[in-house]
This record gives structure tokens, sequence and C-alpha cells, in this order.
């Protein structure tokens, strides 16, 4: 064997025990417990890069934020609160693995994080292995209940069903939907079906295109065939500021050619450009500009913190949410346990900037109230419906008769 | 690697690892090693045939998803559709799934699934002298036209979500650590297995046959061999190794998702082995290690800062370690030898040149 | 009805596409180059358009053309200054090595502009659009289309009458040829670099008019770019104008009279690809020669 | 002895318009040495990249054996007992020189065969090795050989493999005139129990080692017979000599 040779294997065989020592480094304890020390530790969980860190970034300082608050206004069981975050890097097994990371070794008392429903479904089995919980803080496609994650986001009888209630009002009657291909749209349109089945609407035309898609012309042209009464637009991210522009420079307006969007947030407006989607319909549960003390402080807090510039979005509004709710239940469980916390959690009922929330104990999502709002040609969102009072969530829409054959 | 190298690796994977890391760590040297994997096979089609893969997700996802659907189909029980099926709304077992509640089956196919697609590909492309850079560039759509078909497939293939929540693997309760590190040692055992069989195959006339189709294809053709089909065979066994990774991978990770396979993923497979160094199968392995414990180490660090290191580790080993860490020695030799009456023989010069037009 | 318009949303996919893959047929097609980083050179030019809306407002995007040209040129030049020109004849490597230029741009903007997609507003005149029958072609469309059309026909002229465009063409038929004839190849391929990228940027400036502006802009077209160039032949601009329309049409066709059609459109063009290449191994067009390895 | 081993009829060749080779009619006999030669652009390797399946033919025919060749593969081509050379050679640098020869001799074994690692020496690589007299670099990278040396190996990967037809392009270019002897004689080796087809240039080598000489111009036929009869031949000689005039 050449002297070359030995040296491709000596040089290999560090590169592989480097990797191995290196890593036993890294001794997790699984004797210490999760609030032992002078603080707690909480996990933070959001996509720092890639594709989806245009919206979790900021879930990730509206939590930083809340949790700041918290530790202001005297912290949890009299310990500040240490946020560990983690970079979820729009990968979902990466989220699987840091969930698991700031179980087994930062031993975190709770974790916020997620937002695509693919990283939820990827991190939910870590979470239910070793029984701690998460709070994830994005709407999302319902049929779930896991009894270690409480969702703080609407679920579709809060959001999807309020804006189909709301374009029936309005006399909508046919509907064509457009959305991303992956869960969330696919399960959305399904409700809408059962819901236009029940209600005298009509769907008449269902389109999907791959995530990060931005060539919409066919689809505008299809929309210009079938003339619907209302677009009901499931498209996430950046394949909104496609289909927006695309839309608006095939001579379509809100007036011509009126949407509803679910996904659309004052984030996503500056990005697609507000003259290129006023007019249109979103559907959440908090705008900017929802009125209140609370939110007013919200966004002083927000803005002084991160910038005059910034905007607050619904996704947002929900992290902070989920900081001050797990906080609440913590402080009065007295223990940051997780069968205590989620005891305690059970009918907690805060201010907060979006207006009353409430925990439902029994599938551990929280009331919300539902508001249809029109995008303002300066990029905010004014509200023109809202529900009235909190909305019970019903992820598995049980209480809906024309929604028996969904789940 | 010769038998103290390698004697000096096994001992360390097999049994220091799983004595000194934390189940967390363990677990993830286990996904490591399943890139390690997909890492041999790479070398054998990129530093030994010279096919630039940018598709291997591919194979790696066809045999994840095999094994994937087993395990979901086990995980639901007999008669029942796995989760995700009843929340996309189909209402009875898709064809194609039937055959996978059989685990023989399904190990077949987890190797069978990859070389069939591969030799599909490979004749088709290889008979029609698409190579080099036409090659790569083919082999990555591909892996962007794969992920768009299973996203686009959410009923049959999870979409986005991909294959979630799997908690058992032939018996073993992935719930359970000492049950995970068995798991690891069948990974480090057949990462052992692959690194062997594909090392007696770089040493076999087969071998010397691939590396020189690399270096010369035509002279090959006028020496009266089909360079396309040893080629073929060639992709199809690192698309085997891909698959096996794949369907370990599932198990070890608890979930399968195409941006595990995507053009991207793809890539990352392939900088592994650059750094390890392509031509060296020990420097592949211990390059994907490298990388992929690097890739952990940033992300839990500087999340900011790893796509600039990830981008500088390309253009620092392509520029001064075109043969990776494993061939630093060589090249150095080179570098001191410049003049003297040896020529390069250890780079392959012929290995990476333009594409030649012949008609 | 159907067929018509969707021909002509064909061919305006098809102009992106074109416009996306011109710079290509020059590195790739004509220097071998595999620039990964090419999408980013794109995105280089999206954000050109964003930085000068200050200055030229509405019209940023007409300002935008010359500077984002010359901005994504001198990127692509520093590029093969510093690190392409090492590796000529190593077109696996430099794939690898420009993949990596393209994360660190990526990252990058995402420093300097943040990671949120940025606005830039169409010029008014651009907004509107040609009624031709049921269907209105937006002027944004034409825009494009003119844009990429006008380019090809620059580049033909620009191969075929100008001194350095017939140095341009000697070098990329034969390098060595060219240069023992008193051509100074590394001057051309220098050049040759310089106009691929700045036509990338010219196709980051038309993209602010349909798409989001972001980090990733490029990355999202770069894959079909480079099937444009493999499916039109190496280096044949007349391949990659086909290419591009051909695939464009395809595209619309498919996704037009496909139920979830635009997931299988994508696939569909790349089945026809490889079956093309199939047929026509090099592509479209190809140079007879009899030079052997 | 005598009768055609191989018959190339009515060929025609054309590159983007231009005609390579013109109704090309050309035969040779079992057992033959045969060179060819002609002017830049004759048409000498044109030929030759077509009996193995490099270029394709706008028409015209090419049987080895009594069978068609056109249309066939390359790799076909050999197998039926045809072998070449290049211009420049190519050897496989990184392996060893009896590694190259046992790639060569292995041509026929089937894909399993392969699968096994060397071991040993064959006796025809063995036989081969002498005939090319590169016993002592035997297990030396091939990359380390000189010009000449590659030469000859090429020639020694083909006399392994006992084709029944060699053609070699060019053999001599830009060796020493050592080199070139020592080529000389192993092409009357080779020739002693081969059919073979040399291209060549070099005027002196053609007188030393030739028998029988084709000319090629501007890819027709000239004329065909012994050295002296070639030489003799006025439109040889105007075809080279008037190159000459126009180059002084």
């Amino acid at each position: 064997m050449s002297l070359h040779q030995r040296a491709r294997i000596l040089l290999s065989l560090l590169m592989v025990s480097s990797v191995v020592v290196s890593m036993s480094a890294c001794v997790d304890d699984p004797d210490s417990g999760r609030a032992d020390g002078d603080t707690i530790k909480v996990g933070v969980l959001h996509s720092l890069s890639g594709t989806m860190a245009i919206s979790e970034v900021t879930v990730r300082d509206s939590e930083l934020l809340a949790i700041e608050q918290v530790n202001a206004a005297g912290g949890v069981l009299g310990k500040k609160l240490e946020p560990v975050v983690e970079d979820g890097a729009s990968d979902w097994p990466t989220f699987a693995e840091k969930a698991q990371k700031l179980i087994s070794e930062d031993r975190v008392a709770t974790t916020f994080g997620g937002w695509t429903s693919a990283s939820r479904k990827a991190m939910l089995p870590v979470f239910e292995r070793n029984k701690q919980l998460l709070w994830y803080p994005v709407q999302y496609e319902g049929l779930e209940s896991s009894p270690y994650i409480f969702y703080t986001g609407a679920t579709t009888n809060q959001q999807i069903v309020p804006a189909l209630d709301y374009l029936k009002e309005k006399g909508k009657k046919t509907i064509f939907l457009v959305g991303s291909d992956y869960v969330f749209p696919r399960t959305a349109n399904k409700i809408i079906k059962a819901y236009a089945g029940a209600n005298g609407m009509r769907v008449i035309g269902e389109e999907y295109t791959p995530l990060g898609n931005t060539e919409y012309s066919t689809i505008v042209n299809k929309l210009g065939q079938a003339k619907p009464d209302i677009v009901f637009n499931t498209l996430n991210g950046d394949s909104n500021v496609a289909f927006f522009k695309q839309l608006r420079s095939a001579g379509f307006t809100a007036d011509t050619m009126p949407t509803v969007s679910v996904s659309v947030a004052e984030e996503e407006v500056a990005g697609i450009g507000p003259a290129n989607v006023a007019g249109h319909l979103v559907a959440w549960n908090y705008y900017q500009t929802t009125p209140g003390a609370t939110n007013d402080a919200f966004v002083t807090a927000y803005r002084a913190k991160y910038g005059a510039d910034k905007v607050t979005s619904d996704p947002m509004e929900a992290g902070y949410n989920a900081v001050k709710l797990w906080a609440a239940a913590a402080n009065k469980a007295g223990s940051v346990e997780v069968d205590a916390v989620k005891k305690a959690a059970a009918g907690i009922s805060l201010d907060l900037p979006e207006g009353k929330v409430t925990i439902d104990g029994e599938n551990q999502h929280v009331y919300k109230t539902a508001r249809i709002g029109v995008i303002q040609p300066d990029g905010q969102i004014k509200e023109v419906w809202n529900s009235g009072q909190p909305i019970k969530p019903d992820p598995y829409l049980k209480s809906y008769p024309w929604a028996a054959g969904l789940a | 690697m010769a038998p103290a190298g390698l004697a000096v690796s096994a001992v360390l994977l097999l049994v220091v690892a799983p004595l000194v890391l934390s189940p967390f760590r363990l677990d993830l040297l286990a996904k490591y090693l399943c890139y390690a994997i997909v890492a041999v096979g790479i070398a054998l089609a990129w530093g030994r045939g010279g096919m630039l893969t940018l598709g291997q997700g591919v194979f790696f996802g066809l045999g994840g998803y095999a094994m994937g659907m087993h395990l979901k189909l086990a995980e639901a029980g007999p008669g029942k559709l796995p989760d995700f099926m009843s929340w996309s709304g189909v209402e009875s077992l898709p064809l194609l799934w039937k055959p996978f509640a059989n685990p023989v089956f399904t190990l077949v196919m987890v190797v069978l699934l990859p070389v069939v697609v591969a030799v599909l590909l490979g004749s088709l492309v290889f008979r029609q002298r698409v190579r080099g850079a036409y090659f790569a560039v083919l082999s990555q759509a591909l892996a962007a036209a794969f992920v768009i078909l299973l996203v686009g497939q959410q009923g049959l293939t999870g979409g986005t979500n991909g294959l979630t929540n799997i908690q058992h693997f032939f018996g073993l309760d992935l719930y359970d650590d000492a049950d995970r590190r068995l798991l690891y040692l069948i990974v480090a055992l057949v990462l052992g297995l692959a690194y062997l069989g594909v090392r007696q195959l770089a040493a076999s006339r087969y071998g010397q046959l691939l590396v020189a189709i690399r270096d010369g294809e035509d002279r090959v053709r006028f020496l009266g061999y089909d360079p396309a089909l040893v080629k073929t065979v060639a992709f199809a066994v690192s698309a085997a190794l891909a698959g096996v990774a794949g369907a370990l991978f599932v198990p070890v990770v608890g979930l399968l998702t195409p941006a595990n396979l995507g053009v991207v993923a793809s890539l990352e497979l392939l900088i592994g082995v650059a750094i390890g160094g392509r031509y060296s199968l020990a420097g592949a392995v211990g390059g994907a290690l490298l990388f992929n414990y690097a890739k952990t180490v940033f992300s839990e660090e500087l999340p900011d800062s790893w796509l600039y290191v990830q981008g500088a580790l390309f253009v620092v080993v392509m520029v001064w370690a075109p043969r990776g860490i494993a061939g630093l020695a060589g090249q150095l030799r080179d570098r001191w030898a410049r003049r003297g009456p040896l020529r390069p023989v250890s780079y392959p010069a012929g290995a990476d040149r333009p594409q030649e037009v012949s008609t | 009805m159907g067929a018509l318009n969707q021909l002509v949303i064909g061919a305006s996919i098809g102009a992106v596409l074109l416009l996306a893959a011109l710079g290509l047929t020059f590195t790739f097609g004509q220097m071998g180059v595999i620039n990964m980083a090419h999408g980013e050179f794109i995105m280089a030019g999206a954000y050109t358009a964003y930085v000068l809306q200050p200055l030229a407002g509405g019209q940023a995007v007409l300002a935008a053309l010359p500077v984002a040209f010359v901005v994504a040129g001198l990127l692509g030049l520093v590029l093969e200054r510093v690190l392409i020109r090492r590796f000529y004849g190593r077109p696996l490597d430099t794939l690898l090595l420009t993949f990596g230029v393209s994360l660190i741009l990526q990252q990058l903007a995402r420093d300097i502009f943040g990671a949120p997609n940025v606005q830039v507003r169409a010029p008014g005149w651009l907004t509107g659009g040609v009624d031709l029958g049921g269907l209105r072609i937006p002027y944004n469309r034409i825009f494009i289309l003119v844009l990429a059309v006008g380019c090809v026909v620059g580049i033909s002229w620009y191969l075929a009458r100008l001194k350095q465009g017939r140095r341009m063409r000697a070098v990329m038929q034969n390098r060595q040829l060219a240069a023992v004839s008193g051509v100074a190849t590394e001057r051309v391929d220098q050049l040759t670099f310089f106009v691929g990228s700045g036509l990338a940027g010219l196709a980051g400036v038309a993209l602010t008019l349909i798409g989001p502006v972001g980090p990733t802009l490029g990355s999202a077209y770069i894959v079909d770019a480079f099937l444009v160039v493999v499916a039109g032949g190496l280096g044949q601009l007349r391949g990659a104008v086909i290419a591009a329309f051909t695939l464009g049409v395809l595209n619309s066709f498919v996704e037009f009279w496909t139920a979830n059609g635009a997931s299988f459109a994508k696939v569909v063009v790349f089945a026809v690809v490889i079956g093309f290449l199939q047929v026509r191994p090099q592509g479209m067009f190809v140079l007879r020669s009899r030079a052997l390895s | 002895m005598s009768e055609a081993l191989l018959e190339v009829r009515g060929l025609n060749v054309v590159f983007s318009g231009f005609h390579a080779l013109t109704d090309l009619d050309f035969t040779l006999r079992r057992g033959e040495l045969r060179f060819l030669i002609g002017p830049n652009g004759a048409g000498k390797t044109t030929l030759i990249d077509v009996i193995t399946g490099l270029t394709r033919p706008a028409s015209g025919s090419v049987r080895f054996d009594g069978r068609e060749l056109v249309g066939r593969r390359e790799h076909r081509i050999v197998r039926a007992g045809v072998g070449r050379t290049f211009q420049t050679s190519v050897v496989f640098e990184e392996l060893s020189v009896v590694d190259n020869l046992d790639l060569a001799a292995g041509f026929r074994r089937p894909l399993p065969a392969l699968l096994r690692r060397r071991r040993g020496v064959s006796d025809a690589v063995a036989a081969a090795l002498d005939t090319i007299g590169l016993g002592d670099l035997a297990d030396r990278p091939a990359g380390v050989l000189s010009h000449g040396q590659r030469q000859w190996l090429e020639i020694g990967m083909l006399v392994v493999q006992r084709p029944r037809l060699l053609l070699l392009d060019e053999p001599v270019a830009g060796m020493s005139r050592d080199e070139r002897d020592r080529t000389g004689e192993l092409l009357r080796t080779v020739a002693r129990d081969h059919t073979v087809l040399v291209v060549e240039h070099d005027m002196d080598f053609l007188r030393r080692f030739a028998s029988t000489v084709t000319v090629l111009h501007e890819g027709r036929l000239l004329c065909q017979g012994t050295v002296a009869q070639v030489q003799a031949d006025p439109r040889v000689q105007e075809v080279y000599l008037g190159r000459a005039k126009e180059a002084a």
C-alpha cells in the first residue's frame, strides 16, 4: 500500500472519529428537572432559514417579545423565562430533530413553534413520545387534537366556516378554489365543497399549484372563463405574490374577480404590493387594526422592539398569545409540570390583542373571534365583519351537520 | 480502507458510539450513517464512474417511501388506513399500497424500485451518450419532477407532510431507547456491508472498467465494451444503496417528506462526498458524517450563517481540495513533485472533461 | 377558443423561460460552464429594480434594465475572474462551486434586503392589456415577450456582425484554434460571461412584473432554464428559442386540459425533454464535428 | 489467403455540405498490410471512422467478412473483429500497463466474470506485453508512459483482442526516429498474423515498412500499388508536389 493510500485512510478515519468524539461531548442529563435552575427554559422553534423563514421569523420575534413581557411582569413561578431558540430550517425532519433536542438536551419546560402543518405533523410524535408540550400558533386545517399540543391559531370553524357564512350572506353562489398543493388547502377545500353543497352554493373550479409556483396565467385564464362570484384562495407564501400580480395585470380587480384569502396577512400584503391586492377579502382572527387597548399596547411594544415600520399579523399575535397563555397556566398550576399545566390551562381566559381568548380544555384549542377584512391601499386590513363573540373551537366540525362525512 | 483502519472505524461506530453517546446524539449519528450509505454509492457513480448524479434523492425517496408505506400500514393495523389518508379523504386503501403490507415484498421493493428507475433512466440517457453536464442537469430535473409528483398525490403519498409518525420498525419500538440503539447498530452494519461490497466492486475488473470509461468512454467503446451497460450497472448500484439508506432513514428519523429528496437535499448528499473525497470510498463516508454533523452544529449555534458556511464549503473544497480531505495528502505530494517525472496519476484528468461532441 | 388562449399564454410562459435561459446559452451552452448561481444573478437583477425604485419611482423597471445588465454582468465577471477560470474543463466541479456561490448570494440578499418579499411597482403604462377575444393579454407579458425577442435579435446581430461577437463565436467553436489565430481567449471568456450574466439581470427585472421579489427568486427558475438549454442544444440560440416556446406552450396546454394541471405539467415537461433527448441526444441543433475525445 | 476481408463500396460521407468521401470503393484482402496515404483532408481518417462506426455515411456499404458494418454500434463492430487506434493515443492513466491490457483482453467476458479481481496475468496478456516490449513497466500506471510507449501499449491492447482487422491511425506521428524504428518492427510482427490498415503521413516510414499503398485525394481513390509504383505515379506527384508548391 502506498503512502498516499495510507494517508487517505488516516484522514478518513480522522473524519469519522472527530464526529463521534465531539458528539459524545453533548451529554443530556435525564434526571435534572425542567425548572431546577434559577430560570425556566422555554423552547422557541421556528424556521429561521429557508423558504419559511419569511413568515416564521416574525412569529419568533413576537414570542420573544411576549417572553420579555412575562419576565418584566415577574416571570413564571417567580423565575425568569430563558428562551432557547432553534432553527427548523424549513425542513420538517429538522423540526422533529430540534424538538427532541429542546426536550432532551435543553430540558425546556415547554416549546412554542411551527408554522406549516407539515412541521407540526413532524413534531407531534416527538412531543407525544416525550409527553411534553408544544404551543402551535398558526391557523390550520383541523382534524387533529393531540393531548400534547395547544393550538392558539384558528381551526377551520373559526376561519373558513365563518368566511363561508360571510360569502353566503353576501349572496355569492359560485366559488372557484385556488390553492397550493398541500394538506391545508386540500382539507379546506373539502370543507368548502361540503359547505357549498349544503348551502346552495356551487364550486365551479378547483386548482392546485406546487408550493412556490409563480406562473398563474393559465389559472387566471380559467378564472376569466369560469367567472365565479368569488375565488377562495388558499395559496401559500410566494405564490400569492405571483397570483395577485398576474390577476391584476390581466385586468381583474377586486370588483371584477373578488377573492377571499386565508393565508394573506399584513406581512404578505407588503410583498404583493397593496395596489395589486387592495379591495380583496381576507379571513383571520386578528388584524393590526383590531381595536382595543391590549392590541394598541402590543403593536406599540412590537414596533418599539423591532422597528416602527413593522406590521403585526394574525400568526404573530397567536404566537404572542401562546406565551401569555402558557405563563398564566403555569402560574395558576404553581408548576411547569405538563399534567399540572394542562389541567390549569383548561378554561383560562385572557384579554389579548384579538380580544378575549379562552382555552378549551377538551381539545386544547382556543375560543377565537372570526374577522373578515378588506385589504386597504396602504397595506393595512380593515375589518368589515366579525362573529360578534369568540367561536368555540371545533377541530372535527362535529357540530356542523353538513360536515358529517368529512372526518 | 486498510484492515486496521476498518477495524478501528468499526469499533468506533459499533461499540464506542452506542456506549458514550446520549440517545439523542446516537439518533443523529444514525441519520448521518444513512447519508453515509448514500455517499458510498455516490463515490462509486461519481468518483469512479464520472456520473455526477444530482438526483440521488429520488432513489433515497423510492426506498424510503417503500419502507414508509409498509411501516404506516403495519402501524394502522390490518384493514385500517394510515392516518394521513383519512384526513386526505381516501376511503379505501389504494391499490399501489396493498402489496406493501407484506414485509418481504417491501424489502425487495426497497432495492428494486430504485434499481428499476436507475436502469430505465440510465439505459435511456447513457445509450444516447448523454453525460457530464447534460446528465447532471437531467438528473437534477428528475429530482425536481419527482418531488412535484409526490407532493401532488396527497392521498397516496401524504403530500408535503410526507409519511409521519412512524413508531415501530419490524418489531422494534421506536419510542424505546434500547430498541433505537439496536436500530442504530443495524444502520451501522448496513453501512459496513455497503462499504465492503462497493470496495470489492471497485477493486474488481469491473471497477477498473468503470474508471476507464470515466477517463475515456469512447476509447472503451472501441475496446468492444458497451459503456452504457457498464455505467448503468454502477448507477443502479448507487441507486440501490440510496434506496436502502432511505428505507433506514424512515425508522431512524420517524418520518420522510418530499423535502428530503428534492434538488437541494440531493446536492447536500453530494457535498459530503466532495468534502470527504470522491475518489476514496472511506473519504466519502467520513465526509458525509462530517458535513451532516457540521450542519447540526451550525444550525444549533449559528443558524443564520449556515448557508454562508455551506456555500463556502463548496467553494473552498472545489478550489483548494478537489480531491477532498482524503485526497489532501496526495494533492500535497503532487504539488511537491510537480516537476518530477511522475505525472499526477491519482488525479484523473479525464474524469471531468467537457462534454465532447462526437457524431 | 381555449386552445388559442393557451397558445398565447404558452408563448408568454415561453418568453419568461427564454429570458431566464438566454444567459445560459452563453455561459453553459457556449463555454460549458454550469453556473448554478445564474439564478442568483436573476435575483440580483430583480433587486436592482427594487433599489432603483426610490430614485426612478414608477419607471424603476425601465431604468433598471441597463443597470441590472451591468450589475449582474459585473457579478458574473467577478465570479469568472476569481473562481470559474480555474475550472475550465471541469464542468462538474464548476457546478458544485457555483452552487456554493449561489447559497452565499442568497443568504447575502436575505441579510441585505430581509427575508420577506419586497415590492417593485410596475410602471403605469404596463398596467392593463390588450383584449383578444375572450382573453386579455397583459401589457407586462407583451413587454417580456418583446424584451426576450429583442435580446435574441440583439445577440444574433452581435454574434454575426460585431468583431467581439465573431471572436466569441470563434472561441466557442474551437478554443485552441482561436487562441493560435491571435484571439485573446481570456478576454473573450470574460466578455461572454459578462454578457451571459448581464442577460440574467435583464430577466430578473422582467420577472419583478409577474412574480415575487425575494432571495429565492432565482432558484425557482434555474432548473427549468437548464432544461431549456439542454433541449435546445449546446450553445444554440435558435434551439433555446424553440425549446423555450415549445416547453412554454406544452406547459400551458397540459395545465389547462388536466385536472390539477400545474403539477402535472412540470412532470410532463421533464418526460418530454428526456424523450426528446432519445431522438436528438445533443439537443435540437448541433454542430457536426469530427472531434473525438 | 487472397479473398477479400473488407469491401467498401460506393461510400459517400458528407459533413455539413463538405464531401469528405465520394463514391469510394476499396478492398482489403485477408492477411494484407496496407498503407493509406494522402494529403490532409483526403478522407483517410474519415474512412476509418466509417469502418469503425464512428461516422455514419450518407450512402454506401462496408462489408467485413461478408457482413455489413454500416449501422452497427461501435462496440459491436469491435466484437465482430475490427480494432483501431487513434491519432492521439488514449490509454487509461490510472490503471497499470497490465491492467490496461487485461481490460482490453477481457472484452468478451460476461458481466458477472468482470466482478472478480484480476489474479495473475493471463497468457494472452503476457504475450502481448512481450510483443510490445513493455514487460519492465508492467505494473506501472500507464500515466507515466512516454508518448511512444503509449502508442505501443495501444497496439498491444489491440493485438490482445485478436481482431481480424487492425486499423492504425498515424501510429508514428510525433515519435523520435528510434521509436519509429521500433514501431515499424512491431508493425511487422503484428502483420505476420493480422490484416492491417495503416494511415500514415511519414514517407520515410512508408518506404521502409510498406508493401502496398492506397492513395486518397479529396475523398476519392487516386491510385493503388506498391510503394515504387505509387511514387512513380504522376498524379500522386502532382497531388503532393502541387501542395508542396503551394506551401512554398
